[in-house]
């Protein structure tokens, strides 16, 4: 098949597909309009359960089996590009230079390291209470822990970074969420249950039952996925130098 | 304020398609996230703007130049410096 | 449609456009400059939309925008070294222009606060903000001078 | 008008990403515009998901009950699918790199002739 014969069958799988589109665009309720009955019933849920923030509690509570296939996605994700960008054979690994920063580069980074770290934890814990949450915090934490390499080099970055340890604690963040499953099930009856922990008091830290830790337990999964991710990345571009021609 | 930052990501998203150059197109998918961040707090959804800063701002750029960059020198003989 | 809004819109439109067409044309220099710019916009925007509709827990996603656009930025700079060091990008009047239009739209935000603590929260936000991109820019115009690979 | 135009943006974007994906050169830039499709779904469903002049349902700085609130349940959706969706795109460029190292090219075509 030639290029110009692919063009032509994509302009017209992408013209009945634009139709298709439009038609059901039509057909779809009035945007803005009045009628979220499956909106407002969860956010009564989320009140009755003493989150104040609708979305941690639809996602850690009322839909928690759901959040387990998705980190299971991301879990995967993250074994397969493991498995993937892993250093074969033929390849070695080549000390990088250190590279050279301009001084007020280096103190930025250096400085907004342990704000930028203690944002993401703020936005994780809570979670349950205003915008945030695991998702959001654990990239967020794992974004700025790769200041160091931008800020200083790629050499500090490994020291203080243990990738084992990361990917350690990856497993043990998905068992964590998988364990509050379990504990529910045995403590309440049914798998991911909200009714083991008390709901605690509306709008503080430990409100909601079992969302703060199922919150946390994600975190610390989506953080030390993109470590690990990003780790791998780094070394293959940075590090993994292939041997040809030798 | 919604129609603004509509059209704004339906321009940023063509600009994302048409350009051909990797790394160009990192820049515009960073631009794209936080278009998108604006648009998501402008439908009222933070958590999801939230989200989609941390991704769109700097994961997504930083993991397609590290792949551009693996790609693009793949190769290098043996003692060599660069 | 309260001037909160109006003014919050005028910000986000016109650096939405401005970037778009700064990172859509031009050489690698004009994009880097246009990317960074939209950072320094789009925060004052989103810190005047908490202000409009009445909710201080939006300004969560403008501290971490404050926080991640700067980062990203610096991994454009990082990266792209060799590049720009050819053709070092030049903007320092854009850069503090935005810059000052960050800083005065915290004055007037926190202004319109009052002292508490969410008055603090943008004034974090704010400084972050201040900071980030001024050292970002620096970071285009040759912060990593010596980078190798 | 008004009524429809948010999903037409999505369709649009949809479509858009489509079109780089089927046309474009550099795998790369392929994964690129994948996730210029995703984004398309994430408008879609927020779109759906609003109801005019209300507000989050946030309720740490609003008393429950005193402002109407968008629906929940399609931004959760969104915003797991945000993140799941960046590590499934580290993932595809992952397979990028494997690809650039086993055939040293990145073209999809070169990729189709060196198969056949």
């Amino acid at each position: 098949m030639n290029r110009r014969t692919r063009l032509w069958l994509v302009a017209v799988g992408g013209a009945g597909l634009a139709a298709l589109l439009v038609a059901a665009c039509l057909e779809l309720p009035d945007f803005g309009g009045d009628r979220h009955p499956y909106g407002d019933r969860a956010v009564h849920e989320s009140l009755a359960r003493h989150t104040a923030n609708t979305i941690a509690s639809v996602n850690f509570d009322q839909r928690a089996l759901d959040t387990l296939g998705e980190i299971s996605i991301l879990f995967a994700a993250v074994v397969g590009c493991v498995v993937l960008l892993r250093q074969t054979r033929d390849e070695h690994r080549a000390r990088p230079r250190p590279a050279d920063v301009a001084r007020p580069v280096r103190r930025y980074a250096l400085a907004v390291l342990p704000v930028a770290l203690l944002t993401g934890l703020y936005v994780i814990a809570h979670g349950q209470l205003s915008p945030g949450g695991g998702f959001q915090g654990g990239v967020a934490a794992a974004t700025a822990l790769h200041l160091l390499y931008l800020g200083a080099d790629y050499r500090t970055l490994e020291r203080i970074r243990p990738v084992g340890l990361y990917e350690v604690g990856d497993a043990l963040a998905v068992s964590a969420y998988l364990v509050t499953g379990l504990a529910c099930l045995i403590g309440a009856g049914s798998f991911l249950a909200n009714t083991l922990l008390p709901y605690g008091t509306f709008n503080t830290l430990s409100s909601g039952g079992t969302v703060p830790l199922l919150n946390a337990a994600v975190g610390m999964e989506v953080a030390c996925a993109v470590v690990v991710l990003l780790a791998r990345f780094l070394d293959q571009a940075v590090e993994i130098v292939e041997e040809n021609g030798t | 304020m919604i129609v603004v930052a509509l059209l704004l990501v339906a321009a940023c998203a063509t600009t994302a398609v048409l350009v051909r150059d990797p790394v160009h197109q990192a820049l515009v998918l960073a631009v794209l996230g936080t278009v998108l961040a604006v648009l998501f707090t402008v439908l009222q959804a933070p958590d999801v703007a939230l989200s989609q800063l941390a991704v769109g701002s700097a994961l997504t750029p930083l993991l397609m130049l590290l792949a551009v960059r693996k790609v693009k020198r793949p190769r290098r003989h043996k003692g060599d410096e660069r | 449609m309260n001037g909160w809004l109006l003014t919050a819109g005028v910000v986000l439109a016109a650096g939405g456009a401005a970037a778009l067409l700064g990172v859509a044309t031009g050489p690698l220099r004009r994009r880097v400059v246009a990317q960074n710019l939209l950072t320094a916009l789009a925060c004052p925007g989103l810190l005047l939309l908490a202000q409009a509709y009445d909710r201080p827990s939006y300004v969560d996603v403008a501290l971490v925008l404050a926080l991640l656009g700067p980062v990203g930025t610096l991994v454009f700079a990082r990266l792209l070294a060799d590049e720009l060091a050819a053709d070092p990008p030049r903007a320092r009047t854009l850069t503090w222009a935005a810059a000052g239009l960050g800083a005065a739209v915290v004055v007037v935000l926190c202004a319109a606060v009052g002292p508490s603590r969410a008055m603090v929260k943008l004034l974090v936000t704010g400084a972050l903000l201040i900071v980030g991109n001024v050292i970002a820019s620096h970071a285009l115009s040759g912060g990593f001078p010596g980078e190798s690979r | 008008m008004m009524d429809v135009f948010p999903y037409l943006v999505a369709a649009w974007i949809f479509l858009a990403g489509c079109y780089g994906l089927a046309t474009s050169r550099n795998l790369i830039h392929a994964v690129g515009c994948l996730s210029v499709c995703q984004s398309a779904t994430y408008v879609l469903l927020l779109a759906v998901g609003y109801r005019d002049d209300a507000t989050a349902p946030v309720f740490s700085d609003i008393e429950p009950g005193s402002r109407p609130v968008v629906d929940p349940v399609v931004q959760a959706l969104t915003l797991t699918d945000v993140v799941v969706g960046a590590t499934v795109t580290a993932l595809l460029l992952a397979l990028v790199v494997q690809i650039a190292k086993r055939h040293g090219t990145v073209d999809p075509d070169e990729l189709s002739e060196l198969r056949g």
